[in-house]
């Protein structure tokens, strides 16, 4: 088998292996990475692991095979289901989220992981780009007990000094107690992942740190493709690669389709 | 005396009819896509569009949007932003009522419980409360802790699609109702709903718990009614179409209308109803969007 | 047939005379009359009615009969039905409710119509009859479109100056804006149905009127029984006693066990 | 690290040590009888019971209620009021958090959804706020119009009875779940739920849309579990058993306890499970209580 791997999958290996066998892990549409880490970890050392895509919750503790594509809505996914979330009442079992884990994109982020989807610009009324939109993150983000910022790319238009407006709020403006005094009960970012390293938040400021640079990137190509100064615990390791295994349950038996190796 | 029951079912140009320049229209998922290709067809204007999807893109291409009440605005992995979306709010020829999944459905429940606001956590210590100056935050009567007041979002009607309808307006999804479909049927004045197919009421009777929504105002019968998009049930989205209005869109963004006006006299100005539609698109197409 | 009837089958009569074909009744749980009224107009006048036990829709145009017993909870209704209303949103389409009528009892009411099921004493702490509780009525009294004050006794003990308690609010102190200033959307009560009589409420005052007396009752009884003034729009009429064919459905169609004619 | 996946099937005495002195329970409909009986014959004591219907009042004849939130004490057409929960609260011996239907279920989702407090109409003008201290009049922040602010209503577990769940705590009802069950499921910290029967995961999988709770915390085996009341697909009250029960409690108000003893001897101490219970019942009276 060719070892060698995507960006994309690396990133999808990193975070199945955050996962664990007690979590109810919750993907919404266009996040294919953290879509793949799901169904990794679910189909290897997670059997327990509720996975749900929006409505759909599945379990699939018994498959062989959890072929992506990624959920856009439609019905494919019910296949795996043992239930259906969706009957209005989706915001209305805020309480069980403690136990959720999440996972959110951004157009920004600042070193305290608060992230914007709304659009960048000084004035909101004149934005340069305008973006998406909060998705389910700004409310869902705020009561799940962890979620991961999975960015596409790393560079410093995403990487910023200060987010031009928030949708997700992070760790604020830094500081442990910041989500208890803002009154957000969930757990907030752990790591945000990205194509080139795994970066978490130190534990008393907040402050976004290097975890490991994922194989052949190096600590000063992540900082000069970040905005503000990236903190170090010691020495920074290397992201462990892919194992022969996680890549083999990856192609084989969940991204048959490739959506993870783009092509060049 | 009435002796008779009343009948919900409806055409597709007599429902469009419902749709009035300025009106707030809630887009269920899936897209009722005949209806919206009438109102463009009928170029209503003004609207405010709440949710929708890749279709809000297609409203605003045809000039009918004038606010939107949305969490979302992109075309999935790959499309960020909505290319007309982008461009209409970037110019200010549109405005959104920005919020998120969690602060929207609280707007709708407001509305379906008559309520004049409701409290909620998502959007604390974000930008959303400066950016949308409806929300407020204020302290909690009881305990003091600090809230987000979400107003009422209070759709003039809902445009649904779905699997199945009676002819008196009792409605069965295939998976059940999603989204935030149950919400904008119980925060909208009326609601319309597309559907695959119309079965007999004793169908309905023979599942009463099944029924997903009873006694909606109007069901218009719209089989592959949801194209270019997913039916539950019955379809899913045809990528090629999609794309293809996406590429045009973005060109259009890009400074070039042509191929987004071709996409729009093709497939919306020029069928007069859904029959006429599904004919450009071609059955052989339509039979190759299989779910399973 | 036998065209004597009993009081609760003429309360049953005039309530299912003032059903429309356009109205949704709801009826809750130990209701008999207005849940015969329901089934009565659903049979005959209202075939568009829609016809709701709680979480149960039903219509029953198609229907040759509709028999009683009174709903308690069970699943015996929904062989009648096209939806089941509740998946946990009961109270979330409280808007739709203005095309609801609804009924509701009480332990004491006054002449503004409003009406204790919370309990009698002049300390709520020590209260001297524990009442049963408001069940539903508090909510969707303040919301359906009209409601309908069902009483099974006529008494001082229950037509009281004031109410111990309020479960729910008539028309507060009196006057046509008494619900509005109270922020209540609902339309109000409409008529209060005894073995006795039938009342309603003055437009401009909204204090209790005699609009008939039952066959065989005097305005006198009425008065009585009454612990308030008992107001007059001219002369007061008998109430229609029931005609034979709205008998015979209760009879035939409906009430086959007898529960509106309880045995001496 | 663990292979398997986490089984939520235990028994009836397990399950029913999972209540404790001093708990907030939440009961619900159809009741879930054979834990009650357990719990009863456990002689938990100082509960806060949410709803429970009449096995409220066979509570508090046990002696285990110290508070009740409820919007009904009755037992139904000619029973006005439960006998012992009148006398208990007319004695003082217990108090009661008074509510209705509205109330109840918007403290459920405020606890459902992490919010201190939600905002409602019902009751605006009544005596609730000023017999339940726990409500507050408050003027909405967006528009000042006078509200009822309701506290959470936080159950520590919720006792449910059902038609079937799978050994893995997927819970389906037949014809859905109703009253506040749903709501007690999402607001309180752990959920029991009986079942008529185990099913199959595969059952489950196959028509997940009917799954109405999802990986409860435990799932119990008790059929006919819910007697004397119903259980909806399966069989109705038992109108004699209940009968029976009513008069005791009514005598034991009124002075003579022997009955009310007696009937808690025979159904509720002396049985070891749900089997004994039911063997004293009789398989005869059980099989005549079919639904339709």
């Amino acid at each position: 088998m060719d070892t060698s791997y995507s960006p994309f999958e690396i990133m999808s290996v990193v975070l199945a292996r955050e996962l664990t066998n007690d979590d109810t892990v919750l993907v919404g549409t266009a996040m294919p990475m953290a879509e793949a880490a799901q169904r990794l970890a679910g189909l290897t050392h997670a059997p327990n692991m509720e996975i749900v895509n929006s409505p759909i919750r599945m379990n699939v503790s018994h498959l062989k095979q959890f072929p992506m594509p990624a959920y856009f809505g439609d019905r494919r996914p019910m296949r795996w289901a043992e239930s259906y979330w969706d009957k209005g009442h989706r915001f209305d079992d805020v309480r069980a989220w403690k136990r959720y884990v999440f996972f959110i994109g951004g157009i920004q982020v600042d070193r305290f992981g608060n992230t914007n989807l709304i659009g960048i610009g000084s004035n909101y009324n004149k934005l340069k780009f305008r973006g998406p939109g909060s998705v389910g993150t700004t409310t869902i983000s705020a009561h799940v007990g962890r979620y991961y910022i999975v960015l596409n790319s790393h560079n410093e238009r995403t990487f910023v000094e200060r987010c031009d407006f928030i949708s997700t709020f992070g760790w604020g403006e830094g500081g442990a107690d910041a989500r208890k005094c803002v009154g957000l009960p969930g757990g907030g970012p752990k790591l945000c992942v990205t194509p080139l390293c795994v970066m978490d938040f130190d534990e008393e400021t907040k402050h976004m740190r290097l975890v490991s640079v994922h194989p052949g990137v190096t600590e000063a190509e992540v900082q000069a493709k970040t905005s503000f100064p990236v903190l170090r615990k010691g020495p920074v390791p290397t992201t462990a690669p892919p194992s022969e295994e996680e890549l083999r349950v990856l192609r084989t038996r969940i991204d048959m389709a490739g959506q993870l190796r783009p092509t060049a | 005396m009435d002796t008779f029951r009343k009948l919900s079912l409806i055409g597709e140009h007599e429902a469009s009819l419902w749709i009035e320049d300025g009106m707030t229209v809630a887009i269920g998922t899936p897209h009722p896509m005949g209806l919206i290709r009438q109102i463009i067809k009928r170029r209503v204007k003004n609207l405010t569009i709440v949710d929708g999807g890749i279709c809000l893109d297609l409203l605003i291409a045809a000039g009918c949007v004038k606010r939107s009440v949305t969490y979302y605005g992109g075309g999935g992995f790959g499309i960020p932003v909505l290319p007309m979306f982008r461009q209409a709010v970037e110019r200010g020829a549109m405005t959104v009522f920005e919020c998120d999944e969690g602060t929207i459905m609280t707007g709708l429940r407001a509305a379906a419980q008559s309520l004049p606001f409701l409290p909620w956590r998502g959007g604390l210590g974000t930008s959303l409360p400066d950016v949308n100056p409806e929300f407020k935050t204020f302290s909690d009567p009881l305990s003091g802790q600090t809230l987000l007041a979400v107003p009422p979002i209070k759709p003039d009607i809902a445009l649904l699609h779905a699997d199945a309808a009676d002819e008196f307006g009792n409605v069965q999804h295939i998976g059940g109702a999603g989204w935030l479909d149950p919400a904008f049927f119980r925060a909208a004045d009326r609601t319309i709903v597309q559907v695959e197919r119309i079965i007999p009421n004793e169908r309905i009777r023979a599942e009463p718990e099944a029924t997903t929504f009873a006694r909606v105002d109007a069901v218009v019968r719209a089989p592959y009614g949801a194209h270019p998009f997913f039916s539950r049930g019955h379809y899913v989205r045809d990528e090629d179409h999609i794309k293809n209005y996406l590429n045009a869109s973005a060109k259009a963004a890009a400074g070039d209308r042509a191929a987004l006006d071709r996409y729009l006299d093709h497939y919306c100005y020029e069928p007069n109803d859904l029959g006429d539609y599904l004919e450009r698109v071609g059955i052989k197409r339509l039979i190759s969007l299989y779910e399973f």
